[in-house]
C-alpha cells in the first residue's frame, strides 16, 4: 500500500508511546514520542523533491462509500507546506515540553494528547475527501480541548478549553453542513473533484450558502472577528500547548481551509466582501488589543489574532499574488510566534510570571533568551532581513493592487499600515516591557537561563526567521512555489523573494508602520488611559453568562411543559389524538353503512341503560370510593351479558371472572389509599376534560358505529374452516386461542407472570398506612372471620374446583378454557383467604405461586417447542382421537397442554398478586429476602 | 306463546333490573348498594338463562352458573371490606 | 314441542319472573335495609329457580335428552344466599344503621354488634 | 436452522421461566450465571440469524404451522434482525454490568430482564400487528417492574406516570387495532400492505383515523413530542441496567413507525399513501429541539442523557418522516449507534455516580474520582459518540441523515435542528464532563466503589461498539442501506410474505 | 391419607360432574369419579374439622322440609311484600341456640335465612346466641321456639352434637 | 342495535377519559377499567355484531367472527394484568410519597386537600 496512506497514522501509532514510556524518564519519553513525528517528517521530506517538481500524490482506499467517505490523502505543496510546519514545530515542542512541564505533571498523557492532536492535523492538510478532511478537522477540535483543558483543576483552563471546543466545534458542524452541500453540488466528496470544479460551485445557486459555511467553519478555528474571543481565553493551555496550536497548526486549520478551497470558492464578490473584509477587522482588532495586553501570551495570543486576519485579508483579495503572499506569511508567521511562544513560556517559567507590568528589565537575567526573543519579534514586527519583513512587505505591495472597494479601495493599504504600526507597536512593548524598563517587581522567582536544550528549539526557529529573512529564495522558494501553486491548483504568478526591491510605496508603508508603531508605543499610557474608559469586558465572562443564560432560560421552558403534571401528560396524548383523528373524519360523510342492523330489542335498552347510569354514576360518584366501585362492578357485569348477548359465550366467561377479580384486587387496595378523593379540580379544568372526555367518546362511538354498519372481507373464515379438521376443536375461539394464535396467548400469559412478579417486587417493600377505622371514622369490626363465611367457603372450594376442571376440559370444544379455569380456582383459593386468613392458609395450602407461574410458562412453552421434534414450527398442534374400552372415544390435544400452562400461570400470577397483597397486613407479609 | 313469554317475562326481569338500580343509585347505606348489586346478580343469571330460552341455545349456561359463583365472592369482598377494611388478614 | 311442554315452561317462567319481580319490587319498596334483606334473600331465590325449571325443561327437549346442568345454580344460590344476606346484614349492623322505628326489640342491637349474648330486659332497666 | 428466527424471543422466554423454578430461583449466583449464559446463547443465535438472513434473504417463521395471514408469522428481514442482535448484544452488555451488585435491590431481576429482552426482540421480528400490540405489553409490564428495580421514591413518582400515560396508549392502540381489523379484516401487516391498497369508498377514512391512532401510540413509546414528557424523569430515576435497557424501548415505538407507515402505508396504500408524514415533520423537528433544550437544562447525567435520548427519536423520526431509502437506512444506522451510545452512557452514569459520593451524578463540583482515567475515557468517548464528533459512530449517522433531505425545504428545517442539536450536545456534555472530572474537592472515597472488572467489561462493549461501527461503517451502512431498500419494498411485493395467499 | 377424606363432598362431587356435563356415559363416570377422590385429597388440608353426618336419612329428610319451607317462605314473604308495609311489624329476635359444631350453627343459620321472614344476622361470639331479623314479628316466643324444635334438633341430631 | 352499542362504547370512552384525567390515582385507575371495558367492546365490535352466532362448530347457524373475540380475550387478560399492576403501584406511591395523587406531590393552595391530608 501507499506510504501515503500511513503518513498520518504514524504519529497516531505513536500517541501509546508517551502512555507507556513516561515511566522511565521524561526524557526517554520525550525522546521515544518524537521517533514517530521524525519518521513521519523524514518520509514527508522524502516526497519533497517531487513536489517541487510540480508532482502531486494521492492514495485512497474506501471506507463507508454511502456516506461518500473514503480514506484519501493527498501530498501536494500545500500539503507539505503544513506537514513541515506541523511535524516540524510539532517535534520542537515536544523538546520543548519536555522541559517546560514540571515533575508533577503527567508528561506522558500530555505528549500523548499532542500527538493525537498532530495527528489530527495532519490528518486535515493530508485529507484528499471532503468528508474525511472535516473527520480529522473535529478530531483537532477535540484534541486542542484537551490540551487547552490540560491544567483542568483550574477555572480558566476549564472554562477556556470549553469555550474552544464550543466554538470551533460550532463552527465544524457548520463546515460539515457546507462541506455536505459542496459535495452534493460537485456530486463527488473528492476534493481534486471539488478543486477542479471551481466553476460550477461558483455558479450554482449553493454557492453563497457553501461559502458562508465554510467559511463560518474557517473562521471560528482561525479566530477571526466575531469568533476571536475563545483564543486568548485558551492560553490557559501550558505554553508549548499555545506555541504548536495557536502558531502553526489549529488556528492555521482555518487559514489551510480556505487556502484548499481557494479555487473551488475564492475569487468572487462575496467571498472577498467576506473574507477580506473579516481578515480587516481581525487583522486591526487584534493588533489593537494586543497592544493592551498585561499577559506575555495575551499579547501574543491577540497578535496572532491579528496576523491570522492579515493573512485571511490576502486570501479573500482574490489576486494570484495576494494568495501567494498568503502562503508566505503562514510560514513566516508559524516561524515566529511559534518561538515567540515559548521565549514567553522560558519566561514565565524561569521568573514565575507573565504580567508585563512585573516583568522588566529581564535582559539582565536571561540576556540570551532575550536576544532571541527580541529577533522574533523584531520579525513579527516586519523588521526587514527577518523574515516576517519579507512576508509584510508582499501584503503590503498586494493592498495596493486591488479595487476591491471601488474608489474607496485605498482604505485598505491605510488601515493595512495602521496594522502595520500597531504590530511594532506591540513588539516593541513586548521587547521593552519585558527586557528592559527597569528592574522586575515581584516576581515570584529569581529569573535566569533556561535549561540549555529548552532554548534550541527558539535558536532553531529564530535562526530560521533570520535565515528565511535573508535568503528568502533558498530556504523557503520552492517550498513557497509548489505551496501556492497547491493553493491556487495551477501555475503560479511571477514574484519575487528578494529583500530588497528599491524604494517603492510598500517600503514607505513599512517605514510609516515602525514609525507609526514607536510613536504609539511611546503615547501608549494616553492610550492605556483611554482604553481604560470602556468597561472591560471578559469573553469568557460573557460568554459563560450567556451559557449560563441560555440554560436558565432551558430550565424554565422545560419546567413549564414538563411540569410533573400527568394530567397535562395525559391531555397532550389525548388532545392531539383529537386533533388527528377529527381531522380524518370530518372527511366521513356518512357515518351509517349499508350492513342491515339488527333490530333492537327491550332487553338491550335495559342492558343498555344500566350500562350508562351505571357508567355515569361511577364518574359522578368517583370520589366516593366505595360506591364507584360497586357501581363498576354493575358496568362489568353489563359488559359481560353484551358479550354474551352478542354471541360471546367465552368473552362473557372471562370478562365476568376477570371482574370478580379486579374488584377484590380494587377492595385490597382500597384499605391502603385514602377511601374518598378530595375535590380538587378546578371548574375550569373539570370543564375541559369534561369536553375533551365527550370528545374522545364522540369520536370513538361514531367510529364503532361507522365500522359495525359496513360490511366486512375477513381472514376468519378460514378459522371456523379449519378449526375442527386443523386445530381439532370445534369452539373457534378457543383454538384461535391455543392453537392459531397460540402464540399471542403465550405472550399474554407471560404477561400476567410478569405482572405478578413486578406486583411482588412492588409489595416487598411497601411501607404501610393502615387506618384504624373507615372513611366515617367507625372502628373496624372486630369479627375478622365471620363463622358462616368460613363454614360455607369451605364446602365451595371442593365445587368451585370442580367448576374450574369442567370448564378447563371443555374449554376446547366449548367455551372455557385454561384462562377461566384458572381465574375460577384462583377466585376459589381468594374465597378462602378471606375467609379464613393468611394464617390458617399457610399451614394448609403449600403452593410456591412463583414455581406456578414459572413453570406454567415453562409447560406453555414446552408444548410448544414438542413440534420441533417432529419438524414442525414451534407451537404447531397435533391432535389425535383414541379408543378405550369402556370409556369410548376421546380426544387428545397437544393444545390442552398448552392451556394447562395458561391455567397454571394464571393460578400462580393472580395468587401471587392477591394472597402477597393479602398478606401485606399480616405477619406473613413479603419480605425482601436478604441476598438481593 | 313461548315467544310471548318470553318477551313479558324479559320485560318483567328488566324493570326488576330497573328497581335494583334504582336502589343501587338511591343507596342510602352501602349496605343497600351491595343488596342491590347482589339482587342484580340474580336478575341477570335470569336475563341469561332467558336468552339461552329465546335463542335456543346451552351455550349461556356457564355464564350463569359463573355469576352464581363469582357474584358471592365479590359481594363477600366487599362487606369484608367494609366490616374490616383488610379483606385477607 | 308439545303443548303441555311449552305450557309448563311458560308457567315456570312466569312464576319465577313473578318471584323475581317481587324481591326487587321489595327492595324497593320496604322501608329499611334489615327489611329489605328478605326480599330478595327469598323472593328471587325462587325467582330464580322457577327460570331455572324453565330452562331445564327447554333444554331437555332441545336436546332430545336431560339437561339437569341448571340445578347447580340452584344449589349454589342456596348455599350462598343466607351467607350473603348474613354479611350485608353484618355491615348493616356494624354501621349502626337504625331500623324502622317501630322495629321490635331495638335494644338488641348493641349486643348483636358486640357479638354478645342478649342483655336481659332486667338488666337492662337497673 | 429452521427455527432460527425465534430463537431470539423462546431463549430469552425460557430462560426467563427457568430463573423462577428452584434450583435457579434460589441462589442469586444461579441466576446470575444463567443470565449470562441466556444472554450469550441470545447474542449468539442473534448473530446467526443475521448472517442467515444477509445470506439467504429474509426468513419466514409460521408459528404452529399456520401460514400467514391466517396465522402469525415471524418475519425476521434485515431490518428486524439487525435490531435484534442490537437487543441482544446490549442485553449482554448490560448483563455483564449488571451482575457485579445492580441486579441486587429487588427480586426477580434477572427473570424480569428476560422477558423485557423477549419483548423488545417479539416486537421486532413479529409480523402480525395484534402479536406487536402483544409483544409491546410483554416489554412494557416488564419495564414497569424493571423500573421500579432497587426501589425509592423517585422511582415510584415516576413508574407512576410511566404506567400510567403507557396504560392510556396501549388503549389506544386496541382503538386503532380495533378500527384497522374492522376496515382490513386482517392482522398481518403484509397482507393489511395488500389490502389497504383495495379499500374503497369511505372506509378508507375510518382505516385512515386507526392509522393515526397507531401512529399516537408508536409516538408515545417513541417520545415524540407531545408525548415526550415522561421520558427524562423515568429514565433518569431508573437503575442504570435498567435506564441501558431502555435506550432501545424508544427504538421499538420507531421501529414500529417504520413497519406500519412504509410497509402497511407506505407508497402504494392507494388513498392512503404516507399518511403519516405529514404529521411527523413537524412533531419530529419539535421533538429534536425539546429534546436539545432538556439536554441543556439537565440539572444531572443521566437527565442529560435521557434528553439526548429524545434528540435521538427526533432524529429518527425525522427518518420516518422523510421517508425514503437513504433516510431509512441512515435511521437504521443511527439507531444502532445512539442505542449503543445511550446504553454505554447509562451505565457509566451509574459509575460517575457511585465516585463522586453525594454529588452522584449531579454537574456540580464534588470529589474526585478513585477511577479517574478509566472513567474519563469512557466518558471521552460516550460523549464524543453522542454528539456525533468523529471518530465515533455518532458522525456517521448524522451525515447519512443530513444526506437524506432531498428537497430544499427538507434541508432548510432539518439541518440547522440536526446541527443545533449537536452544538447543545457538545455545550452540555463539555460542561458536564470539565465539572465531573476537574471540578473537585476533597479527597476520593475510599469506600470500595471501584468499577468492578464486569462492569468495565459491559461498558468497554458498549463505548468500544462505537469506534467499531465506524471502523466498519462501510459494510453496516451497506447493510443498513439493503435493509432499507428492503423495507421500502415490501410493500410492492407482500404476496411474498404471504404464502397462505396467491394474488 | 384416606382415600375419601371427605365421603360427602366426594359424592356431592361426583354427582355434580355429571350433573355439570348432562351425561352419564363411561368416560365421565370415570372423569367424576377421579375429581371424585382428587379434588378431596386436593383440598383435604384447607378444612377444619368438621362433625360426618351421622343419620344421612335424616339429612334428607330435612332437606326436602326445608326445600318445602323455601316455597312457603317465598310465598309468604311476598305476599308481605307486596301488601301493606305499614302492617309489617319487623323485629330482632335473639335464638338461644346450643350446637356445638360450627358446621351445624351454619346450617341452621342459613336455614333460617331461607325460610319464612327470618334473616339470620349474627351469631354471638359465645356461639350460643343467634340473632335473627324477622320481616314480620307476632309471637317471639312461638318464633324461637318453632326454630329451635324445626330446625335446630334435627340438625343436632343429623350431625351428632 | 348498532347505534345503541356505539353509543354505550362512546359513553364508556368519555366516562374512562374522564376519570383518567382525575389527580387521584384511584380514580385513575377506575378511569382505566371503565376505559378498558369500552376497549374491549371496541374491537369485539370490529368483528360486527350478530346475535345466536356463538362461534362454537355445531352450536348455530352462523357464526360470528371468532377473531376479535380470541383479541379481545387477550386484551382482557393484558388489561387485567396492567390494572393490577397500576393499582399496587397507586398503593406503592401512597405508602412511599405520603399520598395519592399521581403526581407525587398534592397541588398547592388547595384548601379540600389539605383538609382530606390530615385524615389519615
Ligand atoms: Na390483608
Ligand atoms: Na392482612
Amino acid at each position: 500500500m501507499n506510504t501515503l496512506i500511513w503518513l498520518p497514522f504514524l504519529p497516531l501509532l505513536g500517541t501509546l508511546i508517551p502512555l507507556f514510556s513516561s515511566r522511565y524518564s521524561r526524557t526517554a519519553c520525550a525522546f521515544y514520542t518524537a521517533a514517530l513525528p521524525a519518521l513521519t517528517l523524514f518520509l514527508v521530506l522524502s516526497y519533497a523533491g517531487d513536489i517541487f517538481q510540480g508532482e502531486r500524490f494521492q492514495a485512497a482506499i474506501p471506507w463507508i462509500p454511502n456516506i461518500g467517505l473514503e480514506l484519501a490523502f493527498r501530498l501536494d505543496g500545500l500539503a507539505l507546506l503544513f506537514s513541515i510546519l506541523i511535524l516540524g514545530i510539532g517535534l520542537l515542542v515536544i523538546l520543548y515540553a519536555r522541559y517546560y512541564l514540571s515533575e508533577k505533571d503527567p508528561i506522558g498523557k500530555f505528549y500523548a494528547f499532542l500527538i493525537l492532536f498532530m495527528f489530527a492535523m495532519l490528518g486535515v492538510v493530508l485529507s484528499d475527501n471532503l468528508i474525511q478532511l472535516w473527520f480529522f478537522w473535529e478530531l483537532t477540535s477535540i484534541s486542542s480541548f484537551l490540551l487547552i483543558s490540560f491544567w483542568g483543576h483550574k477555572t480558566e483552563a476549564r472554562k477556556g478549553a470549553r469555550m474552544a471546543l464550543t466554538v470551533t466545534g460550532a463552527g465544524g458542524l457548520a463546515l460539515l453542513a457546507g462541506l455536505l452541500v459542496l459535495g452534493n453540488t460537485v456530486g463527488s466528496y473528492s476534493l481534486q473533484v471539488v478543486l477542479d470544479s471551481g466553476d460550477l460551485i461558483k455558479s450554482s445557486s449553493n454557492y453563497p450558502v457553501i461559502v458562508v459555511l465554510v467559511l463560518l467553519g474557517a473562521f471560528t478555528k482561525s479566530a477571526q472577528f466575531p469568533f476571536h474571543f475563545w483564543l486568548p481565553n485558551a492560553m490557559a493551555a501550558p505554553t508549548p500547548v499555545s506555541a504548536y496550536l495557536h502558531s502553526a497548526t489549529m488556528v492555521k486549520a482555518g487559514i489551510f481551509l480556505m487556502a484548499r478551497f481557494y479555487p473551488a470558492l475564492a475569487d468572487t464578490n462575496l467571498w472577498f466582501l467576506i473574507v477580506s473584509l473579516t481578515g480587516l477587522a481581525t487583522f486591526l482588532m487584534g493588533a489593537y488589543i494586543a497592544l493592551f495586553q498585561h499577559d506575555l501570551k495575551g499579547l501574543l495570543a491577540n497578535s496572532t489574532i491579528s496576523h491570522l486576519g492579515l493573512i485571511t485579508l490576502l486570501l479573500g483579495m482574490g489576486t494570484d499574488l495576494a494568495a501567494v503572499a498568503a502562503v508566505f506569511h503562514i510560514i513566516n508567521h508559524a516561524i515566529f510566534k511559534a518561538s515567540l511562544f515559548m521565549a514567553a513560556g522560558i519566561i514565565d517559567h524561569e521568573s514565575g510570571s507573565r504580567d508585563m507590568r512585573q516583568l522588566n528589565g529581564l535582559w539582565k537575567y536571561m540576556p540570551y533568551t532575550a536576544t532571541l526573543a527580541m529577533v522574533a519579534s523584531a520579525s513579527m514586527a516586519g523588521v526587514p532581513l527577518l523574515n516576517g519583513f519579507l512576508s509584510k512587505e508582499m501584503f503590503f505591495t498586494e493592498t495596493l493592487h486591488q479595487a476591491s472597494l471601488g474608489s474607496l479601495s485605498w482604505i485598505i493599504p491605510v488601515l493595512a499600515t495602521l496594522g502595520g504600526a500597531l504590530a511594532v507597536a506591540y513588539s516593541t512593548r513586548f521587547i521593552h516591557d519585558v527586557f528592559f524598563n527597569g528592574e522586575p517587581i515581584n516576581l515570584p522567582k529569581t529569573p535566569h537561563e533556561p535549561p540549555r536544550y529548552m532554548r534550541v528549539p527558539v535558536e532553531i526557529l529564530v535562526g530560521l526567521c533570520l535565515l528565511v529573512g535573508i535568503f528568502p529564495g533558498f530556504l523557503a522558494g520552492d517550498l513557497l512555489a509548489s505551496a501556492a501553486s497547491a493553493t491556487l491548483n495551477g501555475p503560479i504568478p511571477e514574484y519575487s523573494l528578494s529583500i530588497w526591491h528599491g524604494f517603492n510605496l510598500p517600503l514607505l508603508m513599512s517605514a510609516i508602520a515602525v514609525v507609526g508603531g514607536l510613536i504609539v508605543y511611546k503615547n501608549r499610557s494616553h492610550m492605556f488611559k483611554f482604553q481604560a474608559q470602556f468597561p472591560k469586558s471578559n469573553p469568557l465572562m460573557v460568554f459563560e453568562a450567556s451559557v449560563q443564560f441560555v440554560t436558565r432560560q432551558a430550565g424554565t421552558l422545560i419546567r413549564f411543559t414538563e411540569n410533573g403534571s400527568l394530567q397535562r401528560y395525559i391531555f397532550a396524548v389525548l388532545g392531539l389524538m383529537v386533533i388527528m383523528t377529527i381531522s380524518t373524519l370530518v372527511k366521513l360523510n356518512t357515518t351509517a353503512g349499508l350492513r342491515p342492523e339488527i333490530p333492537v330489542d327491550a332487553m338491550t335498552i335495559t342492558a343498555a341503560f344500566l350500562l350508562c347510569v351505571s357508567a355515569l354514576a361511577t364518574v359522578i360518584w368517583h370520589r366516593k370510593r366505595v360506591v364507584a366501585l360497586i357501581t363498576l362492578s354493575v358496568v362489568g357485569l353489563i359488559v359481560s351479558l353484551a358479550f354474551a348477548q352478542f354471541s360471546a359465550p367465552d368473552l362473557a366467561l372471562t370478562q365476568l371472572s376477570v371482574e370478580v377479580v379486579t374488584v377484590i384486587l380494587l377492595i385490597l387496595a382500597l384499605f391502603f389509599l385514602p377511601q374518598k378523593t378530595p375535590k380538587e379540580s378546578h371548574p375550569r379544568i373539570v370543564i375541559r376534560d369534561l369536553s375533551i372526555a365527550s370528545l374522545i367518546g364522540g369520536i370513538i362511538g361514531t367510529i364503532c358505529y361507522a365500522i359495525m354498519t359496513r360490511p366486512l372481507d375477513t381472514i376468519s373464515t378460514f378459522f371456523t374452516a379449519n378449526s375442527k379438521t386443523g386445530g381439532g376443536g370445534t369452539n373457534v375461539v378457543n383454538v384461535i386461542l391455543v392453537d392459531f394464535r397460540g402464540f399471542d396467548t403465550l405472550g399474554e400469559i407471560t404477561v400476567l407472570g410478569i405482572a405478578a412478579l413486578g406486583i411482588y417486587k412492588l409489595i416487598a417493600r411497601m411501607r404501610l398506612f393502615m387506618p384504624s377505622s373507615d372513611g366515617k371514622g367507625r372502628p373496624w369490626s372486630d369479627d375478622k372471620h365471620p363463622i358462616l363465611l368460613s363454614v360455607i367457603s369451605q364446602s365451595l372450594l371442593p365445587l368451585a374446583l370442580l367448576v374450574s376442571a369442567y370448564i378447563f376440559l371443555r374449554g376446547h370444544n366449548l367455551p372455557g378454557g385454561g384462562f377461566i379455569a384458572g381465574l375460577i380456582t384462583s377466585v376459589a383459593i381468594i374465597q378462602q383467604y378471606i375467609a379464613h386468613g393468611v394464617i390458617w392458609i399457610k399451614t394448609r395450602l403449600k403452593l410456591d405461586y412463583q414455581i406456578l407461574i414459572g413453570s406454567g410458562i415453562g409447560i406453555a412453552t414446552l408444548s410448544g417447542l414438542g413440534s420441533w421434534a417432529f419438524g414442525h414450527a414451534f407451537l404447531s398442534s397435533w391432535f389425535d382421537y383414541f379408543y378405550l374400552p369402556a370409556i369410548g372415544k376421546f380426544e387428545l390435544a397437544s393444545a390442552m397442554i398448552f392451556d394447562l400452562g395458561v391455567y397454571l400461570t394464571v393460578v400462580g400470577a393472580t395468587m401471587l398478586i392477591l394472597a402477597n397483597l393479602g398478606q401485606l397486613t399480616t405477619s406473613e407479609r413479603p419480605v425482601l429476602k436478604e441476598d438481593e | 306463546m313461548l315467544d310471548i313469554t318470553i318477551t313479558f317475562v324479559a320485560a318483567i326481569i328488566c324493570i326488576a333490573l330497573f328497581l335494583n338500580l334504582w336502589r343501587l343509585l338511591q343507596g342510602p347505606t352501602l349496605s343497600d348498594r351491595i343488596l342491590a348489586l347482589d339482587t342484580m346478580y340474580i336478575n341477570a343469571i335470569a336475563l341469561i338463562l332467558l336468552y339461552g330460552i329465546s335463542s335456543s341455545s346451552a351455550l349461556y349456561f356457564e355464564a350463569a352458573l359463573l355469576i352464581a359463583m363469582l357474584g358471592f365472592v365479590s359481594t363477600a369482598a366487599l362487606c369484608k371490606y367494609l366490616l374490616r377494611g383488610d379483606i385477607i388478614e | 314441542m308439545p303443548f303441555y311442554l311449552e305450557i309448563i315452561i311458560c308457567l315456570s317462567l312466569i312464576i319465577g319472573a313473578s318471584f323475581l319481580f317481587i324481591g326487587s319490587y321489595g327492595l324497593i319498596r320496604l322501608p329499611d335495609i334489615y327489611m329489605r334483606l328478605h326480599s330478595p334473600t327469598k323472593a328471587s331465590t325462587l325467582g330464580i329457580t322457577g327460570v331455572l325449571v324453565a330452562s331445564m325443561i327447554f333444554q331437555s327437549y332441545e336436546k332430545g335428552g336431560f339437561s339437569v346442568q341448571e340445578l347447580l345454580i340452584t344449589l349454589f344460590l342456596l348455599i350462598t344466599a343466607p351467607i350473603a344476606a348474613n354479611m350485608i346484614a353484618k355491615t348493616a349492623l356494624h354501621h349502626k344503621i337504625k331500623p324502622l322505628k317501630r322495629t321490635q326489640n331495638q335494644d338488641l342491637i348493641d349486643s348483636i354488634c358486640e357479638r354478645e349474648e342478649p342483655k336481659k330486659a332486667d338488666e337492662k332497666s337497673v | 436452522m429452521q427455527h432460527l428466527s425465534i430463537f431470539p424471543i423462546l431463549i430469552p422466554l425460557l430462560f426467563g421461566a427457568i430463573m423462577l423454578l428452584p434450583p435457579i430461583s434460589r441462589e442469586l449466583q444461579s441466576q446470575r450465571i444463567s443470565a449470562i449464559i441466556g444472554t450469550l446463547f441470545l447474542l449468539i443465535s442473534s448473530a446467526t440469524l443475521l448472517i442467515t438472513v444477509d445470506q439467504e434473504g429474509t426468513q419466514l417463521y409460521a408459528l404452529g404451522g399456520w401460514q400467514a395471514p391466517f396465522g402469525i408469522a415471524l418475519v425476521a428481514d434485515r431490518v428486524s434482525s439487525l435490531l435484534v442482535l442490537l437487543t441482544s448484544f446490549i442485553a449482554f452488555a448490560i448483563m455483564l454490568f449488571a451482575i457485579s451488585g445492580k441486579d441486587k435491590g429487588g427480586a426477580y431481576f434477572h427473570p424480569l430482564f428476560m422477558f423485557q429482552v423477549m419483548g423488545i426482540n417479539g416486537a421486532f421480528l413479529t409480523g402480525d400487528i395484534f402479536n406487536l400490540f402483544v409483544f409491546f405489553e410483554v416489554l412494557l409490564i416488564a419495564s414497569y417492574a424493571l423500573l421500579l428495580h432497587a426501589g425509592g421514591k423517585q422511582k415510584t413518582q415516576s413508574a407512576m406516570h410511566y404506567v400510567l400515560l403507557n396504560l392510556v396508549g396501549s388503549s389506544l392502540f386496541l382503538f386503532g387495532l380495533g378500527i384497522l381489523y374492522g376496515t382490513l379484516g386482517t392482522l398481518n401487516m403484509a397482507d393489511m400492505a395488500i389490502k389497504i391498497g383495495q379499500l374503497e369508498g369511505e372506509t378508507t377514512t375510518i382505516a385512515k383515523t386507526g392509522a393515526l391512532l397507531l401512529l399516537i401510540v408508536f409516538g408515545l413509546k417513541a417520545a415524540m413530542l407531545p408525548m415526550h414528557f415522561w421520558l427524562p424523569r423515568t429514565y433518569a430515576s431508573a437503575s442504570a441496567p435498567v435506564a441501558a435497557l431502555f435506550s432501545i424501548m424508544t427504538k421499538v415505538g420507531i421501529y414500529s413507525i417504520f413497519r406500519v407507515y412504509t410497509v402497511i402505508f407506505g407508497d402504494e396504500a392507494g388513498e392512503l399513501a404516507n399518511i403519516a408524514q405529514n404529521w411527523l415533520w413537524p412533531l419530529a423537528l419539535l421533538t429534536i429541539a425539546a429534546g436539545s433544550i432538556g439536554a441543556f437544562a439537565s440539572p444531572n447525567l443521566k437527565t442529560l442523557n435521557a434528553n439526548l435520548v429524545i434528540v435521538s427519536s427526533g432524529s429518527l423520526l425525522v427518518c420516518a418522516a422523510l421517508n425514503s431509502e437513504g433516510a431509512t437506512s441512515a435511521a437504521l444506522y443511527y439507531m444502532v449507534h445512539s442505542t449503543l451510545a445511550s446504553a454505554g452512557l447509562f451505565l457509566l452514569a451509574d459509575i460517575i455516580a457511585r465516585q463522586r459520593g453525594k454529588a452522584e451524578d449531579r454537574i456540580v463540583h464534588s470529589r474526585p474520582f478513585s477511577q479517574p482515567r478509566l472513567i474519563g475515557f469512557a466518558f471521552a468517548l460516550s460523549a464524543m459518540t453522542l454528539i456525533g464528533m468523529p471518530p465515533l459512530s455518532g458522525f456517521v449517522g448524522k451525515i447519512m441523515i443530513l444526506q437524506a433531505t432531498q428537497s430544499m425545504a427538507q434541508t432548510l428545517w432539518i439541518w440547522p435542528l440536526i446541527i443545533i442539536s449537536s452544538l447543545a450536545a457538545l455545550i452540555a456534555l463539555s460542561r458536564a464532563g470539565t465539572t465531573f472530572f476537574w471540578r473537585h474537592n476533597g479527597s476520593p472515597s475510599t469506600d470500595d466503589i471501584a468499577a468492578k472488572p464486569t462492569e468495565i467489561a459491559g461498558i468497554a462493549l458498549l463505548i468500544l461498539a462505537s469506534p467499531l461501527l465506524v471502523l466498519f461503517g462501510g459494510e453496516l451502512s451497506e447493510f443498513t442501506q439493503q435493509a432499507a431498500n428492503h423495507l421500502h419494498s415490501i410493500q410492492s411485493s407482500a404476496y411474498s410474505l404471504l404464502p397462505g395467499v396467491t394474488p | 391419607m384416606k382415600l375419601f377424606p371427605m365421603p360427602f363432598h366426594s359424592i356431592l362431587l361426583f354427582v355434580v360432574w355429571l350433573l355439570l356435563n348432562n351425561s352419564f356415559s363411561a368416560g365421565h363416570i370415570v372423569l367424576a369419579t377421579f375429581f371424585a377422590i382428587g379434588i378431596p385429597l386436593l383440598v383435604g388440608d384447607m378444612r377444619d374439622e368438621h362433625p360426618k353426618i351421622q343419620k344421612p336419612w335424616l339429612a334428607i329428610k330435612y332437606v326436602l322440609m326445608v326445600l318445602k319451607d323455601i316455597v312457603s317462605a317465598n310465598i309468604e314473604v311476598a305476599l308481605l311484600i307486596i301488601g301493606p308495609v305499614y302492617r309489617l311489624s319487623p323485629g330482632f329476635v335473639a335464638v338461644p341456640i346450643n350446637i356445638n359444631s360450627d358446621l351445624g350453627i351454619t346450617v341452621l343459620a342459613s336455614t333460617v335465612s331461607l325460610t319464612p321472614g327470618t334473616v339470620s344476622a349474627e351469631v354471638s361470639k359465645d356461639k350460643k346466641w343467634l340473632y335473627i331479623h324477622t320481616l314480620h314479628l307476632m309471637n317471639e316466643a312461638k318464633l324461637v321456639e318453632e326454630i329451635k324444635s324445626r330446625y335446630e334438633s334435627p340438625i343436632k341430631e343429623i350431625f351428632g352434637c | 342495535m348498532e347505534g345503541i352499542y356505539a353509543f354505550c362504547v362512546g359513553l364508556l370512552t368519555a366516562c374512562g377519559i374522564f376519570l383518567t384525567l382525575r389527580g387521584r390515582s384511584f380514580s385513575v385507575v377506575i378511569g382505566l377499567t371503565l376505559l378498558s371495558y369500552a376497549v374491549n367492546l371496541f374491537l369485539f365490535a370490529s368483528g360486527r355484531l350478530k346475535l345466536n352466532a356463538a362461534a362454537v362448530l355445531g352450536q348455530s347457524e352462523q357464526y360470528s367472527d371468532p377473531l376479535p373475540q380470541a383479541l379481545v380475550l387477550t386484551a382482557i387478560v393484558i388489561g387485567f394484568a396492567m390494572t393490577a399492576f397500576a393499582v399496587i403501584l397507586a398503593m406503592r406511591a401512597r405508602a412511599d410519597l405520603g399520598n395519592d395523587h399521581v403526581d407525587g406531590t398534592l397541588p398547592s393552595n388547595n384548601e379540600d386537600s389539605q383538609r382530606s391530608g390530615g385524615q389519615h
